[in-house]
């Protein structure tokens, strides 16, 4: 490995003075000059501002993440060295606070104190439906640009904005507290709640049936607490989706998901349908793809029947005389996650169907706290919520939820007989 | 102490332009004029053009942010938003500009494209940018990928949408909910600083394995057999003493036919059909071939509207391994979860 | 030392009439001319006819074979099978003659038919004629049946074919792999005579148990922990010191949708979607309701050719349990197993 | 539990006397007199002949067990006291051996020593294709009236017939001999190879692929030790179909199943075909209810697409002038099985095809006497093959078999990539 030095805040120069010219962040004489040989045994590298592996990627009709970094005051060797010896450069992470939160950054040591002794990020909770205005932007950008590298990861798997290359509490503060003052927060690290990521929904999508993006800012500000100070036994990922052809994927990897749905059937509009058949549409090709034969066209009406459809979207998508239901609620699942002791798991459904009323949203919360209890009191350290439920078994996990099973809970019946009968369900028992 | 946080996020009303507010909920339908250009309609008869531009893996400059919210200010009226695929889009677009806003956007190295059936906007970790646990380099392959790519994310040429997700190391499922994915596979020992393991939860440690494969040595030292473990680095993640990564052994895995959405056969997770290719930086070129490889079988192949799961579905795994002539190889089989679902149960077989 | 066995199985062109000798392997395609009578064509244009009679449940008596070897001996030349459900069959009938026979076999009490589109014979084991382990009686619900169901066996009026099969424990996995299945349950814990438990091989017990429930207990018995045991009784087939059963709580759970065949959609083990029904002899009217409600509902919404493992993956499980009325328990949820994939992962919902 | 008098062979008459009446097999009165009160305190019952749940069962149209038991020398009493009860009234049972042999019998005590203390039973292997003449039949209904309580259990569900009502070694020593001397045996108890059933095959069926009866009695020849001498951790059961229809039910529940399969297409005669639908077969039904699509009927010839048919036997069973393929094997699969650790297992597909090539069928012996050798040496005390299977997992079971696994070993590949790298896969490994 590579030498030891560890992180030490603020006087990496003086420390690095003896090992290299300063190639880092604050020094005037950034990238512009080569790293002179250093008593370092493994830094043979000797023509520092070469970057042949970096200016290859910076080629291509594909935009080029070499070409961004090479506009900001990012440590690219970290990366060249990377490409070359095929293995990171960057030392340990993890979760850390901002200064007075419990939570917001990502701490990173490097593995090369020669080039950067380390590279902090600070992670902005992403708007409701990912949507920004340049006025604001610019602000963001304008703080990245003081305290950070100049370098944005926009967005994050999880629908943050991370501002990057803050080196010390003095910079992820500075970051915090301007951030704060423009109406923007960070949090969404460690064991906490993270960010809570929403489709666009009836901001711009025909198909929203719950309208996401204020619902984000509700449970944002409602748990605005659990995203800022972690207290779970590990991290709870919330993911929305505002129909079920779910562009937010919250089901299939989501600690819990929360996706609009609706219970009656589609309504067809069959005037409309049927000028839509006349300019080209083609309403037999819809038909015969509906995953339950469902639906019939005789030439003049559809129909649909309501014994065979279970509300897939599919025709809802094709036809634009076919809209959603009007009886519209949540569904709520549990346990989408890829690591731990039982692997990549998707999610489970617990709740198929709770009412979405702002301004309160009763039953969701309701729901989602008593999701959280159970983690808080059951979960092991750094056992997801998945492999809770798993250990616990579905049908515990269940009955803790206070869930009274329906078919909508399960896939299929299960296939063996191997029950454990409590002595309350076996009523008096007779043994002679 | 200072008082921080608490702030939460802005409402929706505050970042969206005035006629996409009047019609808050409105929508009714849209078209895509071409492929990256959206027309929403509304039932007011209001109409919200956006037009998406694919992104640069994981990090972009502050320098092209305000370049692009210039671009905002003068087609959009400043605003825009990033999808959940973290492409950038331009929203309310001014519908006589689209053409002149295409140019200039695409001059600065940003493609308008990635709706419906086309490539989808590339996602990809930070990895070798920003962190220690990456086993390849998220970035870097999805770039290679995207030049490779570019007719088919400025195209609707495809049966239907390709989405690609790269992880870099077994953390993020992405990879395992994108038609192709690609997820980094590490395949040494990890590596156990002596000097500094004792700063480490021994207890914890031994607990987070999820095959038990670390018992404790010494008073404070720990051993892991290399029998069992199955490299997922939750003991590199959880102590600064224990480092995993190999740059001669490190590579990734090839994953096809993940899905979210409700439609056809609905969502699954994908299957992984190629265990392990070598890094090869800076073009990544077994990457872009496998994929090639897959995504030419699947567009010759897939009937229209056929993602890649419901073509699996439909040919089943015998015709897929067949047709993309991928190896099937030991590691496709399932050693490690309850397996006995992945082994075959039935003799519809596909000669 | 006597020496016995060693002899193996009289190779069966000593068991099949000169006609289907000529003809072996070269059977061209066959008629159910009614139920219960199929006729063979041979490419030799050489025609074969069998007629299939019901057997009474688990135990025939001696006099009853030789009455039926009678008849076949004036109908068959002697020549008979008992086909892969215990039905008997009078094979090569004299085609004139079949009418006659037919009108004896019925009346010696032996119903003719079970082919096809009808209910076939019902496969009972035989629990309380002569095992230790049933937490219930296949042949008197088998009795049972079919006397409620006979004109199902003895006509072509159901979608499909109707398999049903009955265990009386956990052994036999007949039940999972009928249409419908019947699969004893016990409810209570094994019972230890703890001054016999000494005679059994502690460690084999303690290691057989599936879910570790058997703790050593002193110097040589044991002790059964009441949270995990599942009532599988391997235990009682190992030791005669333990005794399963209990005649207030055993009873039987109903399976549908087993299936063995390549069609549709392949072959699976069925689903159990009723955990309990008390025993109720001789009639079980508990059982022959729950049939009938799933025949019922089976018979009314399949399409022709549609098996009920088919036509429950048509309709999906929400409109099986809607359509039969039987309501969803909590035991219908897979604790045992790695039961993740019986929860479900998708939002198709058939309210 | 019911009197603790233990089973004492043959006197039981004497023992009981002092307990009630003589009802049990041996006695002259049998059947014809009333239990008189005993001081057992558990027999309440005063009328003893009086059957009340057997007569129930003794009416309506289907066949009746019970009506059967009457005619027999069976204690009937068992099985009425059994239905009163709702409880078995036999105890301890256990696969055993007939003299001389380690294999071929269930010896089953009796809880109720009263009635009867014990009765024992001997497998007699089914006859290939389950095809008997009531020449040989006559005799073993002899035998059986002879040495048994005169009942039958034709057949069991492993295409045995069990000759009941045994009460001592002699007996079955009898049965034995006189079986043997007519040309059948006995064994298929304890943990042995057992009986390996087989479909009626080409004695009968159209669809016959590799003639199950005849390779019946090839197995049966080569492997009767092991049916008769138990030497595995548990019992091993064979199944066959002579097609994938499998009336054998072999890939299901048989530890291995050997199942007849062809590579190529289903044969089409189109003139056949051609006369077939003139006479009003539906041929547009059959083509659409192909599981895959691959039959185009175009009003005069019928093409299968070999790129899509998977061999499922759906149209070869409807359509006369359709026939299976000529490249004709057998599939083996291995793990069916109900109980143990891992609960209810389907069979998985080891080898997907191999030759069935009498007389010395060599490809099969191979790969068979690989899986038994297989668990022989590494299957634990009373664990099924399913179940060790699944405890070496799936893919070391397949390399311990020595086959390179393809695509029609899985179902569908692994879902996470928590690989074991074995370290000669990895090559030279460098570790600075
Ligand atoms: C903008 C975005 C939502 C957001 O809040 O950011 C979005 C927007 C739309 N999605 Fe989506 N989807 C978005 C991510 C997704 C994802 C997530 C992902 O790709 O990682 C999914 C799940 C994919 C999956 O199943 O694995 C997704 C599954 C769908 C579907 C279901 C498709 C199907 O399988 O049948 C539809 C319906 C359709 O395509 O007709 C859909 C339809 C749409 C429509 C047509 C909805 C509408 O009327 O506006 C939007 C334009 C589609 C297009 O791009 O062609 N959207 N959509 C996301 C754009 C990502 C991108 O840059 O391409
Ligand atoms: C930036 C981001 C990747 C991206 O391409 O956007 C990311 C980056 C990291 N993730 Fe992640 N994860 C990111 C989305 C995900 C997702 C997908 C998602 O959120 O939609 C997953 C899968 C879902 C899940 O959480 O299981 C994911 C599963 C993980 C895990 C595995 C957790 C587990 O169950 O074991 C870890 C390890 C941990 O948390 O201890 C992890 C840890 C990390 C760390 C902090 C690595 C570490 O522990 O040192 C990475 C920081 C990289 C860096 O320093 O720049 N990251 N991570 C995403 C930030 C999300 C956010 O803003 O909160
Ligand atoms: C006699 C017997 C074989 C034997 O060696 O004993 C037999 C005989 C025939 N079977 Fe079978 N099957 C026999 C048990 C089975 C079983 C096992 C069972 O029932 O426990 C199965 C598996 C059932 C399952 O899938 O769970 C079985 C699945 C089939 C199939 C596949 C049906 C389907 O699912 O598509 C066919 C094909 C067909 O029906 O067209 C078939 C077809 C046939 C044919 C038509 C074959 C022929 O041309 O002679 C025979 C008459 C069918 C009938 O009864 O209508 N046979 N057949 C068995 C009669 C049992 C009985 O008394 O009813
Ligand atoms: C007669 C028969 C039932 C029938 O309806 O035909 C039967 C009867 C018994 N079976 Fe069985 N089994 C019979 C077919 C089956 C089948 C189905 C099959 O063979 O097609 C199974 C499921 C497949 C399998 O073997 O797993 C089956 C799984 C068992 C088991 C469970 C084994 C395990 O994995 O734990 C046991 C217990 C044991 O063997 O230790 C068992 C044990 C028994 C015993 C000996 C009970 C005991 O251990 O005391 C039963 C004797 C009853 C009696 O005294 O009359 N029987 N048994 C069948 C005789 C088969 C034969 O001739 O060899
Ligand atoms: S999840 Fe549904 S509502 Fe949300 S953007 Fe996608 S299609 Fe529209
Ligand atoms: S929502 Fe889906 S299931 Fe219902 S009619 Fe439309 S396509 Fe068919
Ligand atoms: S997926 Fe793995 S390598 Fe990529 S950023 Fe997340 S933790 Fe790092
Ligand atoms: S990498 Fe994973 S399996 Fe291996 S020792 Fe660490 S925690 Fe255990
Ligand atoms: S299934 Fe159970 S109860 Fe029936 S005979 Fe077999 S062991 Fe006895
Ligand atoms: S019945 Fe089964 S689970 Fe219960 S103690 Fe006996 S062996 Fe264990
Ligand atoms: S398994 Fe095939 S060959 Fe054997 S009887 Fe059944 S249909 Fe005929
Ligand atoms: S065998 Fe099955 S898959 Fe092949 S053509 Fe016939 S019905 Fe279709």
């Amino acid at each position: 490995m590579i030498g030891g030095c560890s992180y030490l805040a603020n006087d990496y120069c003086h420390k690095l003075k003896k090992l290299c010219e300063p190639v880092t962040k604050g020094c005037v004489l950034y990238g512009k000059v080569k790293l002179l040989n250093s008593n370092e045994k493994d830094i043979e590298e000797q023509v520092m501002s070469d970057t042949p592996y970096m200016d290859e990627l910076d080629k291509g009709p594909w935009p080029s993440h070499t070409k961004e970094l090479k506009r900001t005051r990012f440590p690219i060797m970290m990366y060249e060295i990377a490409m070359k010896e095929k293995y990171t450069q960057w030392g340990h992470g993890g979760m850390s606070n901002v200064p007075g939160l419990g939570s917001g950054a990502i701490a990173r040591k490097s593995r090369r104190p020669d080039i950067i002794t380390h590279s902090h990020l600070i992670r902005v909770l992403g708007n409701p439906g990912n949507f920004y205005k340049t006025s604001t932007f610019r602000k963001i950008c304008a703080i990245a640009d003081k305290y950070g590298d100049g370098s944005l990861h926009v967005l994050t798997a999880n629908s943050n904005i991370e501002i990057c290359g803050l080196m010390s509490d003095a910079d992820m503060e500075g970051v915090t507290l301007e951030l704060n003052a423009l109406g923007y927060d960070v949090g969404s690290a460690g064991d906490a709640i993270r960010n809570i990521p929403d489709c666009m929904g009836p901001a711009l999508c025909e198909y929203a049936l719950i309208d996401t993006p204020r619902l984000k800012h509700f449970m944002t500000t409602r748990y605005i607490e659990d995203i800022q100070y972690p207290r779970f036994p590990y991290k709870i990922k919330t993911k929305m989706s505002d129909c079920p052809n779910e562009c937010g994927k919250a089901l299939l990897h989501a600690d819990i998901g929360i996706i609009g749905v609706f219970k009656d059937l589609p309504k067809v509009d069959n005037e409309r349908l049927r000028s839509w058949v006349e300019k080209g549409g083609d309403i037999n090709w819809v038909c015969d793809h509906c995953p339950t034969d469902a639906m019939l066209w005789d030439g003049i009406k559809l129909e649909i029947d309501g014994d065979k459809c279970f509300r897939c979207m599919y025709c809802i998508n094709r036809v634009p005389a076919i809209k959603p239901g009007d009886d519209r609620g949540a569904a709520i699942t549990v346990g989408g996650k890829m690591k731990g002791k039982f692997g990549p798991m998707k999610g489970k459904v617990i709740f198929p169907f709770i009412t979405i009323t702002p301004p309160d949203y009763k039953d969701l919360v309701q729901a989602y706290d008593k999701i959280c209890d159970i983690y808080d009191e059951r979960g092991k350290k750094k056992e997801r919520i998945g492999d809770m439920m798993q250990r616990l078994g579905f049908d515990n996990f269940l009955e803790l939820c206070g869930v009274e099973p329906t078919s909508m809970n399960l896939a299929s019946p299960r296939k063996n007989t191997f029950y454990h009968w409590k002595t309350e369900e076996l009523g008096e028992v007779r043994h002679d | 102490m200072i008082n921080v946080g608490g702030v939460g996020v802005t409402p929706v009303e505050e970042n969206i332009s005035p006629l996409m507010l009047r019609n808050y909920g409105k929508w009714d339908t849209h078209e895509i004029l071409r492929p990256g250009v959206i027309k929403r309609i509304s039932q007011t008869g209001d109409e919200c053009y956006t037009v998406r531009i694919a992104m640069p893996p994981s990090r972009i400059s502050v320098a092209s942010m305000l370049e692009l919210c210039d671009l905002a200010d003068e087609y959009s009226g400043g605003y825009f938003r990033i999808t959940l695929r973290k492409a950038f889009e331009f929203v309310d677009v001014n519908p006589e500009k689209i053409d002149a806003l295409i140019e200039k956007v695409e001059a600065m190295g940003f493609p308008v494209g990635g709706t419906r059936n086309s490539l989808h906007n590339i996602m990809a970790c930070p990895a070798w940018l920003h962190c220690n646990l990456p086993a390849t380099d998220s970035p870097g392959i999805a770039k290679a990928l995207g030049d490779a790519l570019i007719e088919e994310f400025k195209n609707h040429k495809l049966p239907s949408m390709l989405k690609i997700n790269i992880a870099a190391c077994a953390n993020i499922e992405e990879a395992l909910m994108g038609d192709i994915g690609i997820i980094g596979v590490h395949r040494d020992q990890p590596i156990i600083l002596e000097d500094e393991i004792q700063r480490c939860e021994r207890p914890t440690l031994i607990y987070i394995c999820p095959t038990y494969a670390i018992k404790p040595k010494g008073k404070k030292g720990i051993v892991i057999n290399p029998d069992k473990c199955i490299h997922c680095g939750a003991c590199t993640m959880a102590c600064e003493a224990i480092l995993t990564g190999d740059p001669e052994l490190d590579g990734y895995a090839v994953a096809v036919g993940g899905k979210a959405s409700n439609t056809g056969s609905g969502p699954d997770l994908g299957s992984i059909v190629i265990p392990y290719l070598p890094n090869n930086p800076p073009r990544w070129d077994e990457a872009v071939s496998a994929v090639i490889q897959i995504m030419d079988a699947w567009r010759k192949d897939a009937n229209p509207d056929e993602r890649m799961k419901e073509w699996i579905n439909r040919i089943g795994w015998d015709r897929f391994f067949k047709k993309t002539a991928i190896k099937v190889s030991i590691k496709d089989i399932d050693g490690y979860l309850y397996g006995s679902e992945f082994a075959r149960s039935d003799l519809r077989f596909g000669w």
